[in-house]
């Protein structure tokens, strides 16, 4: 057999053809013992799956889980939404004369872009190099542009926090408070971008819908919370807000866990699924209590309570989806695979990423 | 003076120049570097002769001072992990380079020899021509223009053992330098991407955002690390340090235009020798990141190795989601707004 | 060759790149194996059936390259009659002694022709010589207690001398000539037999001939490769002399692309057996003397030298070698301080020497970068010798095994030892790392380069130069008054290097100097042809003479590549007269014209009136082809225009060895010391003459015990270094390869439920190891006498310090040994494997005690302090 | 103030011709002036890989008389530059945190390591090897002259210099000494 033959019987030309992994059981058909435990939040075990449908590397992860810890971007993701609806409540209570409402949401507002900027830093690797955040403006990168959102707004409800709570500026409080109201609106809905621009399957796939469920989630969280600690005669707007950001946030999370087939498994499956399924109670309860919530100062706290835990609890499902849809080779696999076997076969223009394949 | 409006592609969509997807003629004038910035450089590497060694993942750590990890990236520890001679397991912050073993197998009815027992002609026998040898390749041949198919009969198996050694694909659309915040990420003069130490504050975003699942944030230091094409060693003209330990040149470094030719010859030579399942990934400047800095020649599919089969920068939909969230902060305000309008009660 | 010598293969690959066929021979599908065309999985221990069974292909269809073999082989020659071969008496050659278990070499004489009994055993009678060597004593030495003798030892390394040319049939019709000899010993490797014996598929066999046949002759060369796979066997010589013999009949030697190299796997292995840090022989390959012959220097001269080829010099080589030891003592009259030598008297190697260690016999000890208690198979025997030492110097860059056995050994685990009980005393001097001295390495290819000194050497570290010169000097000061006779060697030594630096450090080009040789007036000589033996020139190694020539270090020549040819003549300088293939005058026919264009090499260039072409010629220069010896020439002088094999005899390539072998002038198919299976071809099971050690500390698998149905076979990892004394310790090679492990193939694993990734215990007569499983594919279970033979694989790195850690392989192997050259078989033996971890402390001494039991093996135990006898033949 | 404004990277993307803030515009001062140690080392000096005999060529770079860079050699026509893993981490070989740079000493049937300094440890061998020399000494056997010990003996590595086997063998042969052995026999 001089060198150039193919080898004699063997002449298959398709690629993959018939090759298969070695009879020697790899590492991913059983459980393989793991030098201590997972690495940072959530990381965990290195998912075993059954290779039976789809090729990977061993089972391991083609993309890298997100390093973003829990609970700290879970709750800056809820904070930064609950404060921005709340900066907008401040303002047109205010304007509608219903001062206790707007001490409220503006407290709100204020507490909670500082806690959000607060879990933001904390979860950086390097916090002490936090103003780097503003060392450029990149409209390519949800964080930058997030980071020059949150700056002014922090400020300005904090300005505005300030000086509700020791009544000075009320001229200046009224011009801080409309500054914050206008950026409340993005701020609740940058955060979606920041996870959707990213290679994870499951967020990446749902970037239509994510943002109106982080909206959905902020008005709900914003609402519920003025609700709650408003008295019944103020509230009025805050109950509505709540219960809207509820209805838009049980809909929009419904086409993200059903909408884009394999890759919204991780939403209904696994931890994610049972604290999207607890969200979905809190809220939809949390909603029915609000229409009674006018009437009863009880009935608007626990609505109030309810709406914002389903919020909080929906943040932290999708969390924890995106990790698992990260963590699991086949959510980044199968549907690329599925992608390129379409493009190959409809022969468009666009060539195979795979280069002049056989 | 130029406009902020031209960065305004993310917002509107439109996107002629290919800011944020498809091919880019010249990455590196794109991002502001003058006309007589140095040409493009990046890696081939050609995995049909690898030999799995792992002195280029040995050279990177050599030269970078990288901290010993574990298959898990836990900095200090030793795992073998079971996954045939790799006990890297995967590229992250402390291994750059990351050499993958995978082992194949298939039955095969053993061929009769093409020759009919010799031994008919006494004495020497003649000889039919070997292929055409070129007494003129230089010493120091770079590619293995014609090397024998890459299944090794064994018995009455062909085993194939796959070796590949994995890097930084350089991208020509990076995700990770596009969702960078602080601008520690850029795009070098030789039209690689690199980490600016001194400027990363760990946010991590750079992490998911990664098709490949390259770059790795160091556990107990907190900023990311991955492969910088040896920038430093680029700037005094030097040959990165895996691409110079490479003991049989499957890690091939140059200008990337002659790299992609090299290549495309070295796919043709392979598929003419029947070598199955032989192609390019990341060579193809219409793909989903507009072509790689460091492409591959993989024998088998992506996945196989660990690679994405169709990896899509995810900069492409940005503006469809700065829409969206544009829509949804709008409703926001809008319904918040409605919340007041009607009877105060 | 991927795996231990990876930047070596960077021209296996560029070969592959210009249409070569790869084809990689081994038990185990390894990286090699992965880029080459044709994997050829065998039993480990059956090589020499498989190139067996190539010779017989080759000579059974005529494939041989005729012309090459007939004019330099020693095909034609005759035999005497009396000669019996292993088919006539079922496994034996003539001339074999039972109780000695060695071979008389009388009967493998050509006809007609006498070889010196340097050669073969003393005490053979010796016929008159004819011809020009002088009859030594001659007379029966028949004492029985003669030490073990190994006829090798007789002869250094280099060849043999013969009493001049033997009778020809240059038909190679004659039944007595070599090759018709040849052809019936290898009649019954047919591939069916290779089937049987190596488990390798016929058509497999057949597909590997035929490509190695039709890559040889006239246009084409094939290369045969091999590392200590093939050395480490009890039948390792025989394993070259086989692809030895192959080659030569396809007309490979000495051809450009042709040839045998030996991958060896140190940095200057071969300038360790060059200059030999070895028993047996002096620099140069000249014999170290023995104790009963050598009465007489002449005498000593006669038996080594023989008439014929260029050791008819020796005694130039060995007088030189003298003035350069000894300088001015060195006289005429007192035939040049040769008395100042100590002589041998048996095998000294180093297993016979840890064996007499045990008994307490050898208190003193230098161990110099070098880890026996993970490296030397049967590591528990190599740490039992050190704790029975008085003192032990330890040189290295880490804290090995070997320095700290007495703190952290597997025996003071077991209790077999106890650290107050070792009375060793050890010395660790830390040793300079190799860019922290100036000094040369010799590599593969007797290619002698230097490494210069960068940085100076921190704390105490000290390079061995400085550490021998130095001890050198104290010893000689505190000899200096001293009238014993016993002393004047040390005393005469010429030992006044210049020293220089901050550490005083010997001048290693001042050393190099005095290897290469100096002339009568003290200027260097440009080679061993300038070499006299009236004591006017003095050289210390006479196959490097000339690498100082013209006073320069032509080891430091460091002219780039791409400014020379492929040859690159002019970096560094390779033994001998630098060049770089040896009997190159073989790439050329008879007439002095290449054998072709294509393959093109050393030539006879008619006008110029010599041989010339890119290398150095291994030739006379100016000695025409067609040159006739006059009769009684000597040495060189005697070789004619036909005979390109300068070292031997009879200037031809042996096919078959008349003598200066210990087992036999053929190779011949024997099974392992330890196999599963019987021998096929002979009721002999293993080599008749391989050489023995027993005691308790030894014990040995018996062959085909159903106690160890398993054969095991070790090697290296590319990532790791030996002993890992230079890889375990550095942390990015640790991680690289990070525990010990051993490969089993899945259908052994499933037949013993051996998990992947989990722990098994591997078990031997001598001890019981533990390693991570690896279940592959690239192990396979082969057909072999009938029956399935598994094959367990064993990378021997690990040991107890360093980063990463785990037991040692070499604790698994035994001793027994090649009869040439004291080799270990250490690539094949029998073991158990079972799943789990091994028993830890003195349960573990018990359970290896119940296979030895189970075995029919006699006990393990050892007596206090691991001391236990060493037991005579049975 | 203007120096101050452009150190800030928003002021060079408006102002600059990188306005995505992804190239030439957010390069940081160290990055500017990034050098390799190769570049800013004192000298170079040729050596030869002490593992395996292919005899790989090294460059090795030094800094302040400290080993900071070992690579491969271009020149040599063996490895044209290139390495393999072990040699590769030449560097870490030496300069390894775990390698000893003092002598340690332990006292026959002792338990611990002891510090010995380097000229009393020297003087010590000596005297151990004329004592044990002269304890084995052997004149003749069986009536043949030996001259030799058989007290000593010697395993060499094989990474050893030949100029040092030299020496080894000189001193060892001249002192009787005939048990030497290396690594070229294991």
């Amino acid at each position: 057999m001089t060198a150039g033959e193919a080898p004699e019987g063997s002449g298959v030309g398709v690629p993959g053809a018939g090759w298969r992994r070695a009879d020697g059981p790899p590492a991913q058909d059983r459980e393989r013992r793991r030098r201590g435990g997972g690495r940072r939040g959530g990381r965990g075990e290195i998912p075993m799956v059954d290779e039976a449908e789809f090729t990977s590397y061993y089972g391991r992860p083609v993309i890298k889980p997100p390093v973003w810890k829990t609970p700290d971007v879970p709750l800056y993701l809820f904070l930064g939404g609950a404060a921005g609806t709340s900066a907008v409540l401040g303002a047109l209570a205010e304007g509608t004369r219903r001062p206790a409402l707007a001490r409220v949401a503006h407290l709100t507002a204020g507490g909670g872009a500082l806690a959000s900027v607060g879990f933001l830093i904390h979860d950086l690797g390097k916090p002490s190099r936090f103003l780097n955040m503003l060392r450029v403006l990149k409209t390519t990168s949800p964080l930058s542009v997030g980071s020059w959102i949150l700056a002014p707004f922090s400020a300005l409800t904090t300005a505005t926090a300030g000086a509700h709570l020791l009544g000075w500026f009320p001229l200046l409080r009224r011009f801080t408070g409309v500054g914050a109201a206008v950026l409340g609106g993005p701020m609740t809905t940058y955060t979606a971008a920041l996870l959707t621009n990213t290679a994870v399957p499951s967020w990446h796939e749902a970037h239509r819908e994510l943002p109106f469920v982080f909206a959905g989630s902020a008005m709900a969280a914003g609402g519920g919370i003025t609700m709650a600690l408003t008295p019944l005669d103020e509230a009025g707007p805050a109950r509505k807000v709540a219960a809207m950001g509820a209805a838009i946030e049980l809909a929009a999370m419904h086409r993200v866990e059903h909408g884009h087939g394999l890759v919204s498994e991780p939403y209904r499956t696994g931890r994610a699924g049972k604290l999207l399924k607890a969200a979905r109670g809190c809220t939809a309860t949390g909603a029915g209590l609000a229409l009674l919530a006018g009437r009863s100062r009880a009935a608007a706290v626990g609505s109030g309570a309810l709406v914002t835990t389903g919020s909080v609890l929906t943040r932290f499902g999708i969390f924890d989806a995106g990790m698992a849809s990260a963590r699991d080779p086949k959510y980044t696999v199968e549907p690329q695979r599925a992608r390129a076997r379409e493009r190959d076969t409809a022969g468009s223009g666009k060539a195979a990423v795979t280069g002049a394949g056989p | 003076m130029t406009t902020i409006s031209s960065a305004s592609a993310a917002f509107t969509g439109e996107d002629p120049g290919n800011r944020l997807f498809g091919p880019v003629p010249d990455v590196t004038g794109d991002r502001g570097y003058a006309d007589d910035h140095p040409a493009r450089v990046g890696f081939f590497t050609d995995t049909s002769v690898c030999i799995g060694c792992k002195a280029c993942e040995v050279a990177c750590k050599e030269w970078n001072l990288l901290p010993m990890d574990d298959a898990e990236g836990t900095v200090d520890a030793l795992g073998l992990t079971g996954a045939s001679y790799d006990n890297t397991g995967m590229l992250g912050a402390n291994s750059w380079r990351h050499v993958a073993f995978v082992e194949q197998s298939r039955a095969v009815d053993l061929p009769m020899p093409t020759v009919g027992l010799p031994g008919a002609a006494g004495g020497q026998r003649p000889l039919e021509d070997p292929p055409v040898v070129h007494p003129q390749v230089p010493a120091s041949a770079t590619t293995a223009e014609q090397s024998a198919p890459l299944q090794t009969s064994s018995g009455d198996r062909e085993i194939r053992w796959l070796m590949s050694s994995d890097v930084c694909k350089h991208c020509t659309h990076a995700a990770c330098l596009d969702v960078c915040p602080t601008g520690s990420l850029f795009r070098t003069e030789f039209g690689t991407v690199v980490v600016q130490e001194d400027i990363c504050n760990g946010c991590g975003y750079c992490v998911p955002a990664c098709p490949y699942g390259v770059i790795d944030q160091r556990q107990d230091d907190g900023r990311v690390f991955k492969c910088t094409l040896c920038y430093d060693r680029l700037t005094d003209g030097l040959q990165p340090a895996c691409a110079s330990a490479c003991p049989t040149e499957s890690i091939q470094f140059g200008d990337l235009d002659a790299l992609q030719a090299r290549a495309d010859e070295r796919l043709a030579a392979l598929q003419a020798k029947g070598v199955e399942g032989a192609r390019l990934y990341g060579r193809d400047e219409t793909d989903g990141v507009g072509g790689a800095g460091a492409f591959f020649l993989l024998l088998d599919e992506p996945e196989v190795y660990g690679l994405p089969p169709d990896p899509v920068v995810t900069t492409r939909d940005l503006p469809a989601m700065w829409k969206s969230v544009g829509a949804g902060a709008a409703m926001v305000l809008g319904l918040v707004a409605s919340a007041f309008v009607g009877r105060r009660r | 060759m991927a795996e231990a010598h990876p930047v070596g293969f960077q021209w296996v690959m560029e070969a592959k790149a210009r249409g070569a066929t790869v084809i990689h021979v081994d038990p185990r599908f390894t990286r090699t194996s992965a880029l080459a065309d044709l994997h050829v999985p065998l039993r480990a221990g059956s090589d020499i059936a498989f190139l067996g069974g190539l010779i017989n292909y080759v000579l059974q269809h005529e494939l041989e390259f005729r012309e090459y073999v007939a004019a330099y082989t020693n095909a034609a020659a005759i035999l005497r009659e009396d000669f019996q071969d292993t088919e006539d008496l079922d496994g034996l050659f003539s001339g074999y002694d039972p109780e000695q278990g060695k071979y008389d070499e009388t009967t493998w004489q050509y006809e007609g022709v006498e070889v010196t009994a340097a050669a073969g055993q003393r005490q053979s009678p010796k016929p008159g010589a004819s011809g020009a060597s002088v009859g030594a004593e001659s007379g029966q030495d028949s004492d029985a207690e003669e030490h073990e003798q190994g006829a090798s030892e007789q002869s250094g390394s280099g060849g043999i001398p013969v009493g001049g040319k033997p009778r020809r049939d240059e038909t190679l019709q004659h039944p007595r000539c070599v090759f018709q000899v040849l052809k019936r010993h290898y009649a019954r490797y047919t591939p069916e037999m290779v089937h049987e014996v190596c488990g390798i598929e016929p058509q497999l066999f057949l597909k590997v001939a035929e490509a190695l046949t039709s890559n040889s002759g006239r246009e084409r060369t094939s290369a045969f490769v091999y590392s200590v796979g093939w050395t480490h066997h009890t039948v390792g010589v025989q394993y070259i002399r086989a692809a030895s013999v192959l080659q030569a009949l396809l007309g490979n030697m000495g051809r450009p692309g042709g040839g045998i190299l030996a991958l060896r796997g140190h940095a200057s292995i071969q300038g360790s057996t060059d200059i030999p840090t070895l028993y047996n022989i002096l620099p140069g390959y000249i014999p170290m003397p023995h104790a009963r012959e050598d009465a007489s220097f002449d005498d000593f001269i006669a038996e080594a030298a023989g008439s014929v080829g260029y050791w008819g010099n020796m005694k130039k080589y060995a007088v030189s070698l003298l003035k350069a030891w000894w300088g001015d003592a060195a006289q005429p009259e007192n035939d040049f301080c040769f008395g100042y030598l100590p002589r041998l008297t048996g095998d000294h190697s180093s297993y016979q020497t840890v064996a007499q260690q045990i008994q307490g016999t050898v208190p003193g000890y230098f161990l110099v970068g070098e880890n026996p208690a993970v490296g030397h198979a049967n590591a528990k025997m190599a740490r039992l010798g050190l704790a029975n030492l008085e003192w032990l110097v330890v040189r290295d860059l880490q804290l090995i095994e070997s320095a700290t056995f007495w703190e952290s050994g597997p025996e003071i685990e077991t209790g077999e030892l106890t650290t107050e009980g070792i009375g060793t005393e050890v010395f660790f001097l830390p040793a300079a790392a190799h860019v922290e001295k100036d000094g040369s390495f010799t590599n593969t290819q007797r290619l002698l380069q230097w490494h210069s000194q960068a940085v100076e050497p921190p704390g105490d570290c000290r390079s061995d130069l400085w550490f021998y010169f130095h001890l050198g000097r104290l010893i000689r000061e505190k000899l200096a008054g001293s009238t014993d006779p016993r002393d004047r060697p040390i005393l005469d030594l010429t030992w006044d290097y210049p020293t220089h630096g901050p550490l005083a450090e010997p001048s290693a080009h001042g050393v190099l100097r005095e290897i290469s040789g100096t002339g009568p007036d003290g200027t260097a000589v440009d080679g061993y042809t300038a070499l006299k033996d009236d004591g006017s020139t003095s050289c210390g190694c006479w196959i490097y003479s000339g690498v100082f020539a013209d006073e320069v270090n032509q080891a430091n020549r460091k002219k780039p590549h791409l400014e020379q040819d492929l040859v690159a003549a002019e970096w560094g300088w390779a033994w001998p007269m630098n060049r770089r293939i040896l009997y190159n005058r073989a790439s050329a026919d008879p007439d002095g014209k290449p054998w072709s264009e294509r393959k093109k090499y050393v030539y006879w260039d008619e006008d110029a009136g010599r041989w010339s072409g890119p290398d150095v010629p291994d030739f006379q220069a100016t000695k025409r082809p067609d040159h006739v010896p006059p009769e009684g020439a000597e040495a060189e002088d005697a070789l004619g225009g036909t005979d390109p094999f300068i070292m031997q005899g009879d200037g031809k390539a042996w096919l078959f060895v008349p003598a200066g072998l210990a087992d036999g002038p053929m190779p011949t198919h024997y099974e392992p010391a330890e196999s599963p299976v019987p021998n096929p071809l002979y009721s002999r099971q293993a080599n008749p003459s391989r050489k023995e050690l027993r005691g308790a500390w030894n014990r040995a698998n018996p062959a085909m015990s159903d106690a160890f149905p398993f054969v095991v076979t070790t090697y290296r990892l590319t990532e790791h270094h030996t002993a890992g004394g230079m890889s375990r310790t550095l942390e990015y090679l640790a991680e690289l390869q990070p525990e010990f492990f051993c490969e089993v193939s899945p259908q052994l694993a499933a037949e013993r439920g051996l998990e992947h990734l989990g722990w098994a215990t591997l078990v031997s007569t001598r001890s019981a190891i533990e390693a991570r499983v690896l279940v592959t594919e690239r192990m396979r279970p082969l057909r072999v006498a009938g029956r399935e033979v598994h094959q367990i694989g064993l990378p021997y790195h690990w040991g107890k310090n360093g980063i990463t850690t785990g037991d040692s392989a070499n604790d698994l192997l035994g001793v027994v040994m090649d009869p040439n050259v004291h080799i270990q078989e250490s690539k094949v033996a029998t073991c158990d494997i079972r799943p789990g971890r091994r028993p830890r402390g003195p349960e573990l001494v018990e359970f290896v005690e119940g296979y030895r039991r189970r075995a029919g093996v006699a006990s393990g135990r050892l007596g206090p302090n691991g001391r236990a006898p060493i037991e005579e033949r049975s | 103030m203007k120096t101050w404004l452009d150190a800030w990277p928003v002021f060079r993307q408006l102002t600059g011709s990188d306005p995505s803030g992804r190239g030439e515009s957010v390069r940081s001062k160290r990055t500017d002036t990034l050098t390799p140690r190769t570049a800013t080392a004192d000298r170079v000096v040729q050596s030869v890989c002490p593992y395996c005999a292919v005899g790989c060529s090294q460059r090795v770079f030094v800094k302040d008389e400290q080993v900071v860079q070992i690579e491969g050699d271009p020149d040599s026509p063996i490895s044209r530059g290139r390495l393999c893993p072990k040699g590769a981490a030449s560097k870490s070989l030496v300069t390894s945190a775990t390698r000893q740079t003092t002598v340690r000493y332990r006292r026959p049937h002792g338990t611990e390591w002891e510090d010995l300094d380097l000229d009393t440890a020297m003087d010590m061998i000596a005297d151990r090897v004329l004592k044990t020399r002269r304890e084995t000494w052997q004149d003749e056997q069986d009536s043949k002259p030996v001259n030799r010990t058989m007290g000593i003996a010697s395993l060499g590595g094989a990474t050893l210099d030949n100029e040092e086997n030299y020496l080894m063998k000189k001193l060892y042969t001249a002192m009787g000494a005939v048990q030497v052995e290396n690594q070229a026999r294991i």
